[in-house]
């Protein structure tokens, strides 16, 4: 089977994010309003095969703590879908 | 309570005591934190401060010495230069990419404090081996962090080093060494002064980074729940635009004269800053502590005060020149707010509002004079003896030399074309070289002085495992004869001492010996130590890393004119071996490869050293050698094995009988290619210097072959040396 | 008579001085200018140099274009003032729409600081007109943005407008094309990711930038 | 009231993305199979105040063409979702 996987890789809460602070500057300095905490971080989608769903799941979840994140900054929004 | 709380921070009893005897009182949990990030190991250098008074450190060129935030020292021409190394070793584990950003982002802060603005920076590295998962994860990391960090700020990295080696496969060494540049009245040390002034917070916001050690107390003292504790991040993320908008701000409230002091905020953040700028005026502060611009909601006093986020400082203004100093603020984007007043007491006060609750109050001064020092015990290693007897010359002689050669042929390249290297057009030599070269223009004025500032770092952790003392005074004489090679002539020093556990006495034992042996060099080569920093508990499970003492020398050309001659030689010219015979192979890096790392090793002769140095200074002076490297790393072999890679051009070698004097790495030593017309030229001033040398071969074709040794083509030692990197790091890493 | 070229500033800009100092040398009169004021006085012409304006968060030029000196640049160069763009200033004038195309990251996924070797491949440009077609200059790259990226019809738009003024003999980013270097429709704005203020000295390694710059100021020169 | 938004910035299709391309590489060195047609964007997050979705909505979609994306090269998914 192959699933399709969505991960989204943000930084932990606490952590400082200057990206996020510096476009929050560059919004409001842009005149929109009203636009706060912003963070940013990286998604990474990708189509994998296996044989169920739960193999599938436990390989992307290795993928990230090995290679994807730094569990000590990062954390993880993993979501499997099969593919129809 | 205190009680139960100070060993969880890191304090002993006996340091409790002395703090209750400070204060006349029992301290409270603000003061207790204040307390132990400021007694820490890495703030107080509580182990190590004893030895590191043996080092010379005076010079009629000094201006700072250690002690300062950066050593500074005079090179003429109204010109000052800033120069500090630090290590990053820890958090670079844990972190690599922030870890290292952070090392290099605090390394710079050190330098414009002093009013400096920072020119170059390099990049001493060692991990653990390639082949193993993990070294090469923190490897890619830690150099793509200094990559980030370090152009976007926008200071050229021009040198440093990249090992790898089993010693530090649980424990990375990261250290960063920065120069800065100044005209010689901009010079401004980190003190508070003139009671009424006022203490600026510049940068970043403060938040719950780096809080790790203290953050004992919050669970301890106010009842939150452990979990929360453990998610506090001990982790900073480094923010290059935000320190490039303070440099340019920084350095634009000096020019402008309206700062009376600054300071870093570095290890132990705020608490630091503000006691160090106190005591060191002589003075006292009201600190504020709702003043300070915080970036998550509910933080603790001793939180805020012991915070380390990155990319703060603390300036001293008088109330007069406020308005304008938060307006150049404004101008570069920088967050301001007046956090302290300077007082008449003494006392770091830290208060709730100006003239509101008084939270803390501490001797600014005890923070750090009072801090311990401690005489930890001190033993050579049990096996010394018989170490000692285990010579690598008894090694089996390698079956296929070419092969170890080409094991230990690595180009650091990778590394270093991921640095933006020339940056400010001074880079006459960038990495790569034998040491960097740039050329000295004046700070104001940008006008070329027509001389050259020269860098080089080194490390040796192979010679310092077998003798602490003799390999550091061997790693002082490297950089000395680096700096020769690039016509320079030394002018100071600084160092970074990394070593393992210092509750460990054989520990003790090797930064006691490294410090004499480095001492010993200095004193011989008058070589003045402006500053350093000390790095200890380096170990992984109970495993020390080897010794690791790393030098930051700068050194002055006077003329330069042209681009010194570097590592390539020419179709024709004969290649000549300056200095004494080879002797021994313990501690080379041919007998670690083995896995032979033990033997010994004997005292260099300095003033033999010192006459290499002097000819080589001025062969390059005079322009007689084409090209030059001196033996070091890979003995004999590498060297010329190197020089043939640079100027993709072979060789014949004779004279080198066997695999000792190929790998050998004993001192003093400088190959060197000369055109045949000037050899009477040359031989001349090797007899006036009185030096032995000997003619060992010629260049030619696109063989390198040594005379019954070995024959390898040029391609073949080119294709190993640029592609070890590559292959190693470049298919993406994971953590192993 | 010397032509006043205007250097910009903006917070995070780092080539603003190496680049004053290039044409100081070249017989120049620079200044800088900053990126907050609306008017950038009596200039021949402007440069937007190398650097993290802004730190390139979010993405390279992306905060810098909104800046009020881009909108006094987008006149000046509309009334054909020339203007180049150097690295990061190349990627500021993709985001500002005053060329084409954007540039993303490197394919090798690397920072990289390195010489390379570039053909000018068209002399009509304020940036190029003094050198010779199929002439090869050795020239530093410093960038990990600098993967000319555009769409199949803007690409033939350019080739067959003859605006792309500077290839890499070796590609090393990625780029499309092998693009170094691009100018607009009037080619009185450039564009190029190598830093000819680098290759301006004996003592550098290169002096294959002086007739890039010189090109510029002649280009100046004649607006005046 | 306060919207959460989320937004997804990808690379165009047709446009090479060197970053998946590397990490589809690496998965295959460290031994994981199967994984294919690695795509990697960034995704920003922030909260916004509007006086309905619509509004909120329309104020993200331009701060997205705009700002957040450069169009030549990139494309935006947006989710806004009201805070409880
Ligand atoms: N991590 C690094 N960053 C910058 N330059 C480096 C790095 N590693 C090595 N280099 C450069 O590569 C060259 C060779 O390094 P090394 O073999 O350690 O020199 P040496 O033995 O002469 O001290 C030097 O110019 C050095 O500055
Ligand atoms: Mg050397």
């Amino acid at each position: 089977m192959v699933y399709d996987a969505f991960i989204e890789v943000n930084l932990r809460e606490g952590i400082a994010d200057p990206q996020g602070s510096t476009i929050e500057k560059a919004t409001a300095n842009l005149g929109f309003e009203g636009v706060v905490n912003v963070r940013v971080g990286k998604c990474i989608r990708f189509q994998i095969e296996a044989e169920n769903e739960v193999n599938a799941s436990s390989v992307v979840q290795e993928l990230c703590d090995r290679f994807l994140t730094n569990p000590v900054i990062e954390e993880a929004i993993i979501k499997i879908q099969v593919v129809e | 309570m205190t009680e139960l709380v100070h060993r969880s921070l890191g304090l002993t009893d006996e340091e409790l005591a002395k703090i209750i005897e400070i204060l006349g009182r029992e301290p409270n949990h603000l003061e207790l934190a204040m307390y132990s990030v400021m007694w820490s190991e890495h703030c107080s250098y509580k182990s190590s401060r004893i030895h590191l008074k043996r080092f010379p450190t005076e010079a009629d060129h000094v201006l700072v010495g250690p002690g300062e935030n950066a050593g500074v020292i005079d090179v003429g021409d109204g010109i000052a230069i800033a120069l500090r190394i630090e290590s990053h070793n820890h958090p670079s584990y844990i972190e690599p990419y922030q870890g290292a950003a952070t090392g290099v982002g605090g390394i710079i802060r050190d330098i414009f404090t002093m009013g400096a603005r920072p020119i170059a920076i390099m990049d001493p590295l060692r991990f653990g081996p390639l082949d193993d998962a993990r070294s090469r994860w923190i490897a890619e990391g830690v150099v793509s962090g200094i990559s980030g960090y370090g152009n976007s700020v926008g200071v050229p990295n021009v040198g440093g080093e990249i090992v790898f080696d089993q010693t530090y496969i649980g424990n990375p060494l990261v250290n960063v060494l920065c120069v800065g540049i100044m005209p010689k009245e901009r010079l401004v040390l980190g003190q508070a002064s003139g009671v009424g002034n006022l203490a600026v917070l510049l940068g970043s916001t403060t938040g719950r980074d780096g809080i790790g050690g203290v953050s004992v107390l919050a669970s301890a003292g106010f009842g939150d729940e452990e979990e929360d504790a453990e998610k506090r991040p001990s982790v900073q993320v480094g923010d290059p635009f935000e320190e490039k908008r303070l440099i340019e701000g920084c350095l634009e409230l000096l020019d402008e004269g309206l700062v009376i002091g600054i300071q870093d905020l570095g290890g132990a953040g705020l608490a630091c800053a503000a006691s160090e700028t106190a005591s060191r005026g002589g003075v006292g502060m009201d600190f504020n502590i709702s003043a300070v611009p915080q970036r998550e909601s509910g933080m603790q006093p001793f939180e805020i005060m012991t915070s380390e986020s990155q990319e703060r400082m603390l300036a001293i203004v008088t109330p007069e020149n406020l308005e304008q100093v938060f307006s150049i603020c404004r101008k570069w984007e920088i967050k301001s707010s007046v956090v302290g007043k300077v007082t008449s007491s003494g006392a770091l006060r830290i208060i709730e509002d100006f003239g509101g609750e008084v939270l803390g109050e501490v001797p600014a001064s005890s923070l750090h004079e009072d801090a311990p020092l401690y005489q930890r015990p001190i033993s050579k290693p049990d096996d010394m003896d018989e170490a000692t007897a285990d010579q690598a010359t008894k090694l089996p002689k390698p079956e296929k030399i070419e092969d170890d050669l080409f094991d230990l042929l690595i180009s650091p390249s990778w590394v270093t074309s991921q640095y933006d290297s020339q940056l400010f057009l001074n880079t006459v030599i960038g990495p790569g070289g034998d040491a960097a070269v740039l050329r000295l223009k004046h700070p104001t004025t940008g006008i070329d002085t027509g001389r050259g500032l020269a860098l080089t770092t080194d490390g040796n952790h192979r010679w310092c495992a077998v003798n602490p003392r003799v390999g550091a005074a061997m790693t002082v004489a490297e950089s000395v004869l680096n700096l020769a090679c690039v016509g320079a002539t030394p002018q100071a020093l600084v160092n970074c001492l990394n070593f393992g556990n210092p509750e460990n006495p054989v520990v003790m034992w090797q930064l006691s010996e490294a410090v004499d042996g480095m001492a010993e060099a200095c004193h011989a080569f008058q070589l003045p130590v402006i500053g350093g920093n000390v790095s200890l508990y380096n170990e992984s499970q109970g495993t020390n890393i080897d010794p690791t003492p790393v030098v930051g020398v700068i050194g002055l050309i006077d003329e330069l004119t042209a681009v010194p001659p570097g590592l390539s030689w020419n179709e024709g010219d004969r290649i000549i071996l300056l200095g004494p015979e080879a002797n021994g192979l313990c501690g080379s890096a041919w007998a670690f490869q083995k896995g032979h790392r033990r033997g010994s090793l004997e005292m260099m002769d300095f003033d033999l050293h010192q006459r290499v140095c002097e000819l080589t200074r001025d062969l390059v002076a005079k322009s007689l050698v084409t090209g030059l490297h001196d033996v070091s790393s890979g003995g004999l072999g590498v060297c010329a094995a190197e020089m043939a890679i640079h100027s993709g051009i072979g060789c014949t070698l004779a004279r080198i009988p066997d695999h000792i004097s190929f790998f050998s790495e004993s001192p003093s030593r400088v190959l060197v290619a000369v055109n045949s017309e000037v050899i009477p030229e040359v031989e001349e001033l090797v007899t006036q210097y009185d030096v032995p040398h000997a003619r060992i071969g010629l260049a030619h074709g696109d063989t390198f072959t040594v005379k019954n040794l070995l024959s390898v083509s040029v391609p073949d030692l080119q294709k190993k040396w640029n592609s070890r990197l590559v292959d190693a790091l470049d298919g993406g890493t994971a953590q192993g | 008579m010397s032509p006043n070229i205007g250097v910009i500033v903006f917070p995070g800009s780092n080539c603003e001085k190496d680049t004053i100092e290039a044409l100081t040398d070249l017989g120049a009169s620079p200044r800088l200018l900053w990126h907050a004021d609306r008017d950038m006085g009596n200039v021949d012409a402007v440069i937007i140099p190398g650097g993290f304006a802004h730190g390139d968060y979010l993405r390279p030029g992306a905060i810098a274009r909104f800046s009020p000196a881009m909108e006094a640049i987008t006149n000046f160069a509309e009334n054909g003032g020339p203007v180049l763009g150097i690295c990061n200033g190349f990627q500021v004038l993709t985001e500002a729409g005053l060329l084409p195309g954007a540039l993303q990251k490197n394919a090798g996924l690397k920072f990289l600081c390195q010489e390379v070797e570039l053909r000018v491949e068209n002399t009509n440009s304020v940036l190029t007109s003094q050198a010779l077609e199929g002439q090869t200059l050795r020239i530093p790259i410093n960038h990990f943005e600098g993967n000319y990226t555009c769409s199949d019809e803007t690409l033939h738009e350019l080739q067959i407008g003859h605006r792309i003024i500077l290839k890499y003999s070796e590609n090393p980013n990625g780029s499309v094309a092998d693009i170094a270097g691009i100018c607009n429709d009037n080619r009185n704005v450039v564009g190029l990711m190598p830093h000819p203020e680098r290759a301006c000295h004996t003592l550098l390694g290169s002096t294959d930038g002086r007739v890039l710059l010189k090109s510029f100021m002649e280009g100046a020169h004649a607006k005046v």
